[in-house]
């Protein structure tokens, strides 16, 4: 705590409260400092991560507070968290199915709940429950399996039948429906936290431990003398480090090509929606079951929403037609009463599809290179465990046992963890 | 995304299914040596940002597997062909 | 063995009933009838074999090499494959049509009887291509589409075979049987904005 | 009050013979015909229509168009109501009926007002800041608080009780927007030949040309647009869609574009959407979307009666509405200043000309003069006065003097965005114009050209020439001969701006994004806490991120952000635009698929008469099938004991036409199905069945069914319902991609027959009364796994085989599907004497448990052929999918959770499928769960539940008691491990 206040005071960051906030207030808000500097790189570092989203910057804060490590420096491509981390529908949750799964996200789910005041960042985690509609009896056997997994993993799960539903989301079509609605599962802990917030909090966390976050540079190459990597190569010139990890989301495959690393991974783009903003309509996050359809409301008061992704390798972090119209049907099939509500913005993300829909986090041939990939649409809640993990990887050269299951040779090996069991087919996880 | 068939025409991309890249080749699952190509084959991509070679079935069309080939930054198509040995039978 | 034979009955039957529907007055927009009776048999041709020339010879048909549709005296053949084939006969009434073209075409082609799987509706009239353009996705304008064209693809997510008959313009169009219903809800949803007609012929 | 008080006794394109009445905030008014809300309500001197999201300010109309920030409304009620309805662009129709939002208790006084007295701690990003303490409270307090208070509208709170129609169009060249530039476009692209799309998102064309006062050859603008609107319906393939917006520009040329077809009436006639979504593919397409006009940013620049100059002009000259009695023009452009002399000639008062420039412009102050107005330039607005609508501004002069103007009108301009939304929806990027001081179209989509404002080119002479040519050009491209033609004579005075983009030495909050109520200071805010990039500023602040995405609001943003970090407005970037152009109704998109029209239902042959039996129906996946036939009264449970028993006991009769039904042909079929099926097939003799197991790739279960075979060259294949579209893809892969040179054809086959099972002892006597008499049923002559070709009930072709889900004594028999109603009611009538019922799903699924075949619940995608006991039947001798990954340690671990049957200890106990298996008295902890219940049955048979079950090394456990743990549904009980059959475990009773 006190180390803590030091290096904020070398750093000049100030701790938010609602007396700064009122101090501030009253002296015309002229005292609020950058919440991160603006430096330029060093020629070297202990540790370069390359990628400034979500994990990338998890993982330096855990570097620096955990492992007291804090000669690091982010580099980023563009902005910090103008990927994934800023575009994500913001739904975190722990109801996985499979074993490697479970106890990660669960971990995440916990740092989740602590995060507010490790970071001193509102990042609004809001814990308004996640619940995922079932229409058939197989269907609520294998929500069953889920949530008895859960449950052995100490993770809380209700099965609600369809009157339990109804009286949670009363405004579902349940009478005049296709796919009639037959119940739910329901995890009360998930929920959805401020995207945006959770980049700038771990960000601001990172750099008032000393971090350097370095924006508008790009990693382009790595030097790799003898098996061993020595720096990375970026827009603003070499950068030596004695580790280097990267984090980058949907450009893993092309990053680590530069290392001459060929992955399990296909990069998709998935398109997310956001409506005008109403008064509060739905107070749950809530999945359909029978379509591709998955909702939130924002504080803001839009309905955030997404579906399937586009289903075809690609870079263009943007979408097409089909979809917004697949999407659409799912929402007036699932709630009828959001037609009039009109979609204000459509955008879309770069996902590492993986072929088991699994995540990577894992050494890599090349010593002192790390990898950090593979998160699916579902990297969001894992911002926190996989920033923990990573830093635990990086700093030990050993994986943390939380991830034990994340290793590249999963797949060699047929170890795959498959939540779907869709095999290895990218576009169907 | 609009995909030239070269038997039904230009299509719209609902019509279509995808299953990923075409560069792949299986090898033989006979000869005892091939594990390391097969842990490729089915599991490792070059997912190369630009042209991209890759297989769709014409699912709600003719039920032709083509290649197509493909920017993958700008999905500009720039060729289209039938899987397999491309004939006609 | 049981005495009583087995009726055919139409995946439509108390659903396309005759009469004048939606918009009133004036012609109607587009005029619906179920096409009973057909032979429908799906045509695949064995690797290499000279099925060109024999339905040439046994048919009077060329067989088109794109999705078009050939036509004979006795039947006609609706591209939509490469090497595949719908073959659709009136006369060759059924299964009939799918036995005819076994002996036939022995060797030279797979043949499967369709003929119980498709419902074939006949849509025709001034606004026809106005209803189908809310469900299809292909081009129907005279430049692009005209008598003896074909397409395979999809309405209001059905998969349908497709073939324009004559100018006024007339289409037939062949969907899984299955999908009947929920296709006549998808057309009768789609045409009342024009008026629209069903009769039996 | 006076009837429309500010309305001119002429001018303007509405139709003063027709009064139409609507409602505000459930005051009566009259407008015309032609008339938005907005111009409605100006003319009847309302200027206070909403309240602002976060400080609640009053605020009144600033635009004309669709850019609107301010004006938005609830419109219309019930299950109709339309949150966030922007006043200028809804059309007037009778009836109409909407109220102002965000405000309590009324519009005219509200609460939240107060926030403004705090808005030092509600600047940008405070909520990051704070509501942390103590971390219980952010659900229960704060967030619940905070979203009450966000939001601006209401939802209907119904199911949308309207119409939606998706209309698929082709063309040539598809023109967006129909102003000077587009009309002209769609002229030289029709004239041509080629099939045309013009769609413009107003009911009118004209662009601002029915904004102005311009003449085109010498006459009024608009008759050259009646002339070319005339020459464009006349041409065949020339389509018009009015009311309708291009929102969105996709890969292929295809285009998004929203028609409201029913927007402009209170509920849609009979038989018509409310909405179109059109989906148009183009070869070309000519974007002429004009420019959207930039406020200026001062104290309280928000005020009610402080509007964009453009509108002013709209307002005075296509409605016919005077917006004030006294106004004040306060621009950094020449075009600005034309409003003066609109406004003068429509006889209001114009009290001065506030030129921001500092050099005098000559064009300006000969407009000054003409409106008898006093010109300043190089001076500023520094303070508004009144509350709820502007009465008065301060002015101060170049020489420094501060001065006092009364008015109750300001029309401000700061300059023209030219509207490049579309020309970004595929990652173009657009580039900054010091000359315009605008951003204009860079990079563009394939086939997409730009004309006239859109381009940047104010001028209407150069709006007329650039349509004419892009048109042209576009057909030509398109292969058609084209020619621009001479263009008609207009004045082509550009009025580019130079921009004075903020004005600091003023009072009170300047407004950059009016609609998030994004002030000068909260950006200040933002760039001095490091959010200096665009992106960054725009996700603290939430600018241009409401419901009009910063068209009026972001390039002053972008401007307040260099000045106040001290950089070149050209190199500070600029935020990414988005689809849609402007916001959709989900409704519009999603169209005809919903409720019960979500997805296509597949119903069976034998559907109606299943529902004439009572019969209860399931969704599985795309069909619809009978799960059981309850008798009346009879609860479910007891419908399918009666059904399975009777199957066991005497006869039953189940459809199963949904399995996937694949003819597989040609000289190689054999050949080919060793290679996709985990065992042999070449060597099946015809006239016999076999069961058969396909992998993936990878080594994984990917389905399984029986094959027959007809014929030396043709198999039948069946696969499971779930399975069925993947696996014929599947095969058509392996077929046309991997061994292109075997001679195998493939076609499904699954909707021309309607199968049955028939299914107990006495099947062989209903098959025989079915069968027709040629045929020889005896066990020797047709025994187990046989298969035929028959005819039934007096020569109708069907197929034949006796096969056995059930384990009894079992048939297959097929017919052509249009004989299988008639079918399913013969066998039925047949099976009377024996005994017969029919059975469902349900049933179905019980017989197959008790017999232990995997279905379903095991073949989920997880398990291996070894997992389900299938392990010999890998062929070693061939190649085959799947072949090699299967054999992977991994894949066949022992260990490994592997299939059993399970049955409760005390047989009064009930089993449930997801429940997890656990050793007897192991603790109940993620460590000790060794796998889980996949399928479960009540057993007639037995009289007791039981189910199927993987355990890791589940074979070598037979006997073993295991916990069945379900804790979501409150279930533990002990079962004990068996082998998966249950039943006649040697198989003889379907071989009898
Ligand atoms: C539309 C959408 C919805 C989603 N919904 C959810 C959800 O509801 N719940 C959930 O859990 N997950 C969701 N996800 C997934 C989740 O957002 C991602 O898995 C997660 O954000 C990825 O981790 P990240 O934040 O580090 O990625 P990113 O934020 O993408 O970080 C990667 C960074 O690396 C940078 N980079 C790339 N190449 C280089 C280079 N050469 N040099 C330097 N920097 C580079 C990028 O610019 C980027 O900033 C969603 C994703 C999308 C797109
Ligand atoms: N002198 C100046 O400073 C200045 C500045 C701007 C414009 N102007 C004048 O305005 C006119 C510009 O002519 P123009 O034709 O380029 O533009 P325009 O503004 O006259 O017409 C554009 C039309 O496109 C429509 N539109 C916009 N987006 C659309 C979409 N997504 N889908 C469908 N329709 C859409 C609008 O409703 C409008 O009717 C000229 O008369 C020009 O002189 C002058
Ligand atoms: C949870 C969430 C809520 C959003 N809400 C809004 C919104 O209310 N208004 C808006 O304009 N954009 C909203 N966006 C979208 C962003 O503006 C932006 O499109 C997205 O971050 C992707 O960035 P890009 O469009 O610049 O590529 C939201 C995004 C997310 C992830
Ligand atoms: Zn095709």
């Amino acid at each position: 705590m006190s180390i803590e206040r030091d290096v904020a005071a070398q750093y000049g960051v100030m701790r938010y409260s609602l007396g700064s906030l009122l101090v501030n207030a009253v002296t015309g808000n002229r005292h609020w400092k950058p919440i991160w500097r603006e430096p330029e790189p060093k020629p070297a570092y202990d540790v370069v991560i390359v990628g400034g989203g979500g994990h990338g910057l998890a993982t330096a804060h855990y570097l620096a507070k955990e492992h007291g490590i804090t000669n690091v420096a982010v580099v980023e491509k563009s902005y910090i968290g103008s990927g994934n981390v800023g575009r994500n529908t913001t739904i975190v949750r722990s109801n996985y199915l499979l074993p490697g799964n479970l106890p990660f996200y669960e971990h995440s789910m916990k740092l989740w709940e602590g995060l507010e005041q490790d970071l001193n960042y509102n990042a609004m985690v809001s814990q308004r429950g996640v619940l995922n509609v079932f229409h058939s009896d197989p269907q609520r056997d294998a929500y069953a399996r889920r949530g008895n997994a859960m449950r052995l993993h100490g993770v809380d799960a209700e099965l609600l039948d369809r009157e339990q539903v109804r009286a949670l989301v009363p405004f579902v079509d349940f009478d005049n429906a296709r796919f009639p609605i037959r119940g739910g599962l329901l995890q009360k802990r998930g929920g959805t936290v401020r995207h945006d917030a959770v980049a700038w909090g771990f960000a601001r966390s990172a750099d008032s431990r000393g971090v350097d976050i370095i924006q508008n540079c790009a990693a382009i190459g790595f030097r790799i003398e003898n098996g061993r990597v020595l720096g990375v190569e970026t827009e603003k010139g070499f950068i030596g480090a004695k580790k280097v990890a990267l984090s980058v989301a949907g450009n893993s495959t092309r990053v680590a090509a530069m290392a001459g690393l060929r992955l399990p991974i296909e990069s998709h783009a998935v398109q997310a929606f956001v409506t005008e903003g109403v008064k509060p309509v739905i107070d749950v996050v809530m999945t359909f079951g029978a379509g591709h359809f998955y909702v939130s409301q924002s504080d803001k008061g839009g309905l955030v929403f997404g579906g399937d992704i586009e289903g075809y390798n690609s870079y263009a972090q943007r979408g097409n037609l089909p979809v917004i119209e697949d999407v659409a049907e799912g929402g007036m099939a699932l709630m009828p009463v959001i037609g009039r509500l009109r979609i204000l913005r459509s955008w879309g993300g770069l996902l590492d599809m993986t072929m088991d829909g699994s995540p990577i986090i894992d050494l890599t041939p090349v010593e002192g290179l790390y990898l950090n990939a593979g998160w699916c649409y579902g990297g969001f809640k894992a911002t926190p465990a996989s920033g923990w993990c990573f830093a635990h990887l990086i700093a030990n050269s050993a994986p943390h046992p939380l991830a034990a299951a994340y290793r590249l040779d999963r797949f060699a090996r047929g170890a795959v963890i498959d939540e779907k069991g869709m095999g290895a087919q990218p576009n169907l996880h | 995304m609009r995909i030239n068939c070269p038997y039904c025409g230009e299509r719209a991309l609902e019509e279509f299914t995808y299953r990923g890249d075409a560069t792949v080749t299986r090898p033989d699952s006979l000869d005892a040596a091939s594990e390391p190509a097969w842990v490729d084959y089915v599991y490792f991509r070059d997912n190369p940002a630009g042209r991209h070679r890759e297989h769709w079935h014409h699912s709600a069309g003719c039920h032709a597997w083509l290649v197509v080939t493909r920017d993958t930054r700008t999905h500009e198509i720039v060729a289209v062909e039938f899987a397999g040995k491309g004939k006609l039978p | 063995m049981s005495d009583r034979h087995l009726r055919p009955m139409s995946a439509l039957a108390g659903l396309a009933i005759p009469g004048r529907y939606g918009k009133a007055g004036g012609e109607p927009g587009v005029t619906i009838v179920e096409r009973l009776g057909l032979g429908l048999a799906t045509v695949a041709a064995r690797k290499g074999a000279p099925l060109r020339a024999a339905v040439k010879a046994s048919y009077g048909v060329n067989l088109p090499d794109d999705s078009s549709v050939g036509q004979g005296p006795e039947l006609s053949f609706v591209g939509y494959g490469p090497g595949q084939w719908l073959a659709v006969s009136e006369s060759l009434a059924n299964e009939s049509l799918a036995r005819d073209l076994a002996q036939r075409l022995r060797g030279l082609a797979s043949i499967s009887d369709q003929s119980g799987g498709r419902t074939v509706l006949r849509l025709s009239g001034p606004r026809a291509r106005d209803v189908l353009a809310k469900g299809l996705s292909i081009d129907l304008h005279p430049r692009a589409f005209s008598p003896g064209s074909a397409a395979t693809s999809t309405i209001a997510l059905m998969g349908v075979q497709l073939w324009q008959i004559d100018d006024t313009p007339s289409y037939d169009i062949a969907l899984f049987r299955s999908v009947s219903a929920s296709f006549w809800r998808w057309l009768t949803s789609s045409a009342p904005e024009f008026g629209y007609e069903v009769t039996t012929s | 009050m006076t009837s429309q008080p500010n309305r001119l006794a002429q001018g303007g394109v509405i139709d003063r013979t027709k009064k139409i009445r609507f409602s505000f905030d459930g005051q009566k008014f009259t407008g015309h015909d032609g008339d938005t809300l907005a111009s409605a309500l100006l003319a009847n001197g309302v200027r206070l229509v909403g309240r602002s999201f976060k400080y609640h300010r009053p605020r009144g109309i600033l635009s004309a168009g669709s850019e609107e920030p301010n004006a938005l409304v609830e419109l219309r009620s019930g299950a109709r109501r339309e949150p966030n309805t922007r006043a200028t662009t809804i059309e007037l129709y009778d009836g109409l009926d909407a109220a102002s939002q965000n405000r309590w208790p009324s519009l005219k006084f509200d609460v939240l007002a107060a926030n403004q007295l705090f808005s030092p701690i509600f600047g940008a990003g405070f909520y990051y800041k704070t509501f942390m303490w103590p971390a219980s409270f952010w659900e229960k307090v704060y967030e619940p608080a905070i979203r009450r208070a966000a939001g601006l509208g209401r939802g209907a709170g119904l199911p949308d009780p309207d119409h939606y129609d998706k209309v698929n169009a082709f063309c040539d060249v598809l023109v967006i927007g129909a102003g000077p530039a587009g009309l002209a476009a769609a002229l030289t692209a029709a004239r041509s030949g080629c099939r045309v799309i013009l769609a413009e998102e107003d009911f009118r064309l004209g662009g601002r040309l029915l904004a102005e006062r311009y003449e085109i050859d010498g006459a009024p603008a608009l008759d050259w647009v009646k002339a070319a609107e005339a020459e464009l319906e006349s041409l065949p393939d020339c389509r018009i869609l009015r009311r309708t917006t291009v929102q969105g520009v996709y890969d292929g040329g295809t285009y998004a574009a929203i028609e409201r077809v029913n927007d402009h009436v209170a509920v849609p006639p009979a038989h018509q959407p409310r909405q179109r979504l059109w989906r148009i593919v183009a070869k070309r397409a000519v974007l002429a979307a004009g420019a959207i006009e930039r406020g200026i940013v001062f104290g309280d620049n928000d005020r009610p009666g402080i509007m964009l100059a453009g509108a002013v002009r709209a307002y005075v000259n296509r409605y016919g509405v005077t917006p004030g009695k006294r106004a004040v023009i306060f621009a950094d452009n020449d075009d600005a200043f034309r409003t003066a002399a609109d406004l003068a000639d429509a006889g209001v008062a114009v009290a001065a000309l506030i030129d921001a420039r500092k050099a005098p412009s000559a064009a300006a102050q000969h407009i000054a003069e003409g409106a008898g107005a006093r010109y300043l330039s190089g001076a500023a607005i520094e303070r508004v006065g009144g509350g709820r609508g502007v009465n008065a501004v301060e002015i101060r002069d170049a020489a420094g003097k501060a001065e006092q103007v009364d008015c109750d009108l300001v029309a401000m301009s700061g300059g023209w965005n030219p509207s490049v939304h579309l020309t970004t929806h595929l990652n173009g990027k657009p580039q900054w114009n010091e000359g315009l001081s605008a951003l204009v179209p860079g990079s563009l989509p394939p086939g997409m050209s730009v004309a006239g404002a859109a381009a940047g080119s104010f001028g209407l002479a150069s709006c007329l020439a650039e349509g004419l040519a892009a048109g042209a050009a576009a057909a030509a491209e398109c292969g058609f001969a084209a020619s621009a033609g001479k263009t008609p004579a207009a004045s082509d005075d550009s009025g580019a701006a130079s921009p004075v983009w903020l004005i600091d030495k003023s009072r009170g909050k300047a407004f950059v994004d009016f609609q998030n109520d994004v002030t000068v200071s909260d950006v200040k805010l933002a760039a001095r806490e490091g959010f200096r990039i665009p992106e960054h500023l725009k996700r603290y602040t939430t600018l241009g991120m409401a419901t009009d995405q910063g068209k009026t609001g972001n390039a002053n943003g972008a401007a307040v952000l260099a000045a106040v970090t001290g950089r070149y407005i050209g190199a500070v970037g600029t935020t990414t635009f988005r689809p849609p152009f402007t916001p959709v109704a989900i409704s519009a998109f999603a169209g005809h698929h919903r409720g019960p029209d979500f997805r296509p239902a597949r119903l069976a042959s034998s559907h109606a008469y299943a529902e004439e039996q009572g019969a209860m129906f399931v969704e599985t996946g795309p069909w619809l099938r009978a799960l059981y036939y309850p008798k009346r009264g009879e609860d479910p449970q007891d419908a399918v004991n009666r059904e399975v028993a009777n199957v066991r006991e005497r006869v039953g009769v189940c459809d199963v036409s949904t399995l996937g039904k694949i003819d597989v042909q040609g000289k190689d079929a054999g050949r080919f199905l060793d290679r996709v099926y985990a065992n042999t097939f070449s060597t099946l003799p015809v006239g016999k069945a076999r069961y058969g197991l396909m992998l993936r790739e990878d080594g994984f279960v990917l389905d399984d069914g029986t094959t027959a075979r007809l014929a030396e060259d043709h198999y039948f294949m069946t696969t499971t319902t779930a399975n069925a579209v993947k696996v014929m893809q599947h095969l058509e892969f392996c077929q046309q991609g991997l061994w292109p040179e075997l001679d195998v054809q493939t076609v499904s086959v699954t909707e021309q027959w309607a199968q049955f099972a028939v299914a107990g002892p006495r099947a062989r006597d209903v098959i025989q009364a079915i069968v027709d008499s040629a045929y020889d049923l005896a066990n020797e002559a047709f025994p187990y796994l046989a298969c035929g070709d028959v005819t039934v009930c007096g020569g109708t072709p069907g197929r034949l085989f006796r096969l056995s889900f059930s384990g009894e004594l079992a048939y297959e028999i097929a017919v052509p599907a249009r004989f299988g109603d008639s079918l399913a009611r013969a066998i039925v009538e047949a099976g009377a004497a024996f005994g017969i019922a029919p059975y469902g799903t349900e049933a179905l699924g019980v017989l197959r448990i008790e017999k232990g075949h995997p279905a379903g619940g095991e073949l989920n995608g997880q398990t291996t052929a070894h997992d389900l006991g299938f392990g010999k039947m890998l062929s070693a001798k061939k190649d085959f999918i799947g072949r090699f990954m299967a054999a992977r340690e991994a894949l066949t671990d022992p260990a490994r959770p592997r299939l059993v049957g399970l049955r409760p200890l005390d047989r009064a106990d009930l089993i449930r499928a997801g429940a997890h298996l656990i050793p007897k008295d192991a603790e109940l902890v993620a460590k000790n769960d060794q796998g889980y219940v996949t399928s479960i049955a009540y057993s007639p048979s037995l009289g007791h539940w039981l189910g199927l079950g993987l355990l890791a090394r589940g074979p070598e456990r037979h006997g073993e008691i295991v916990r069945a743990f379900d804790p979501v549904r409150n279930g533990d009980v002990l079962v004990e491990v068996r082998p998966p059959c249950f039943i006649d475990q040697d198989g003889e009773r379907l071989r009898v």
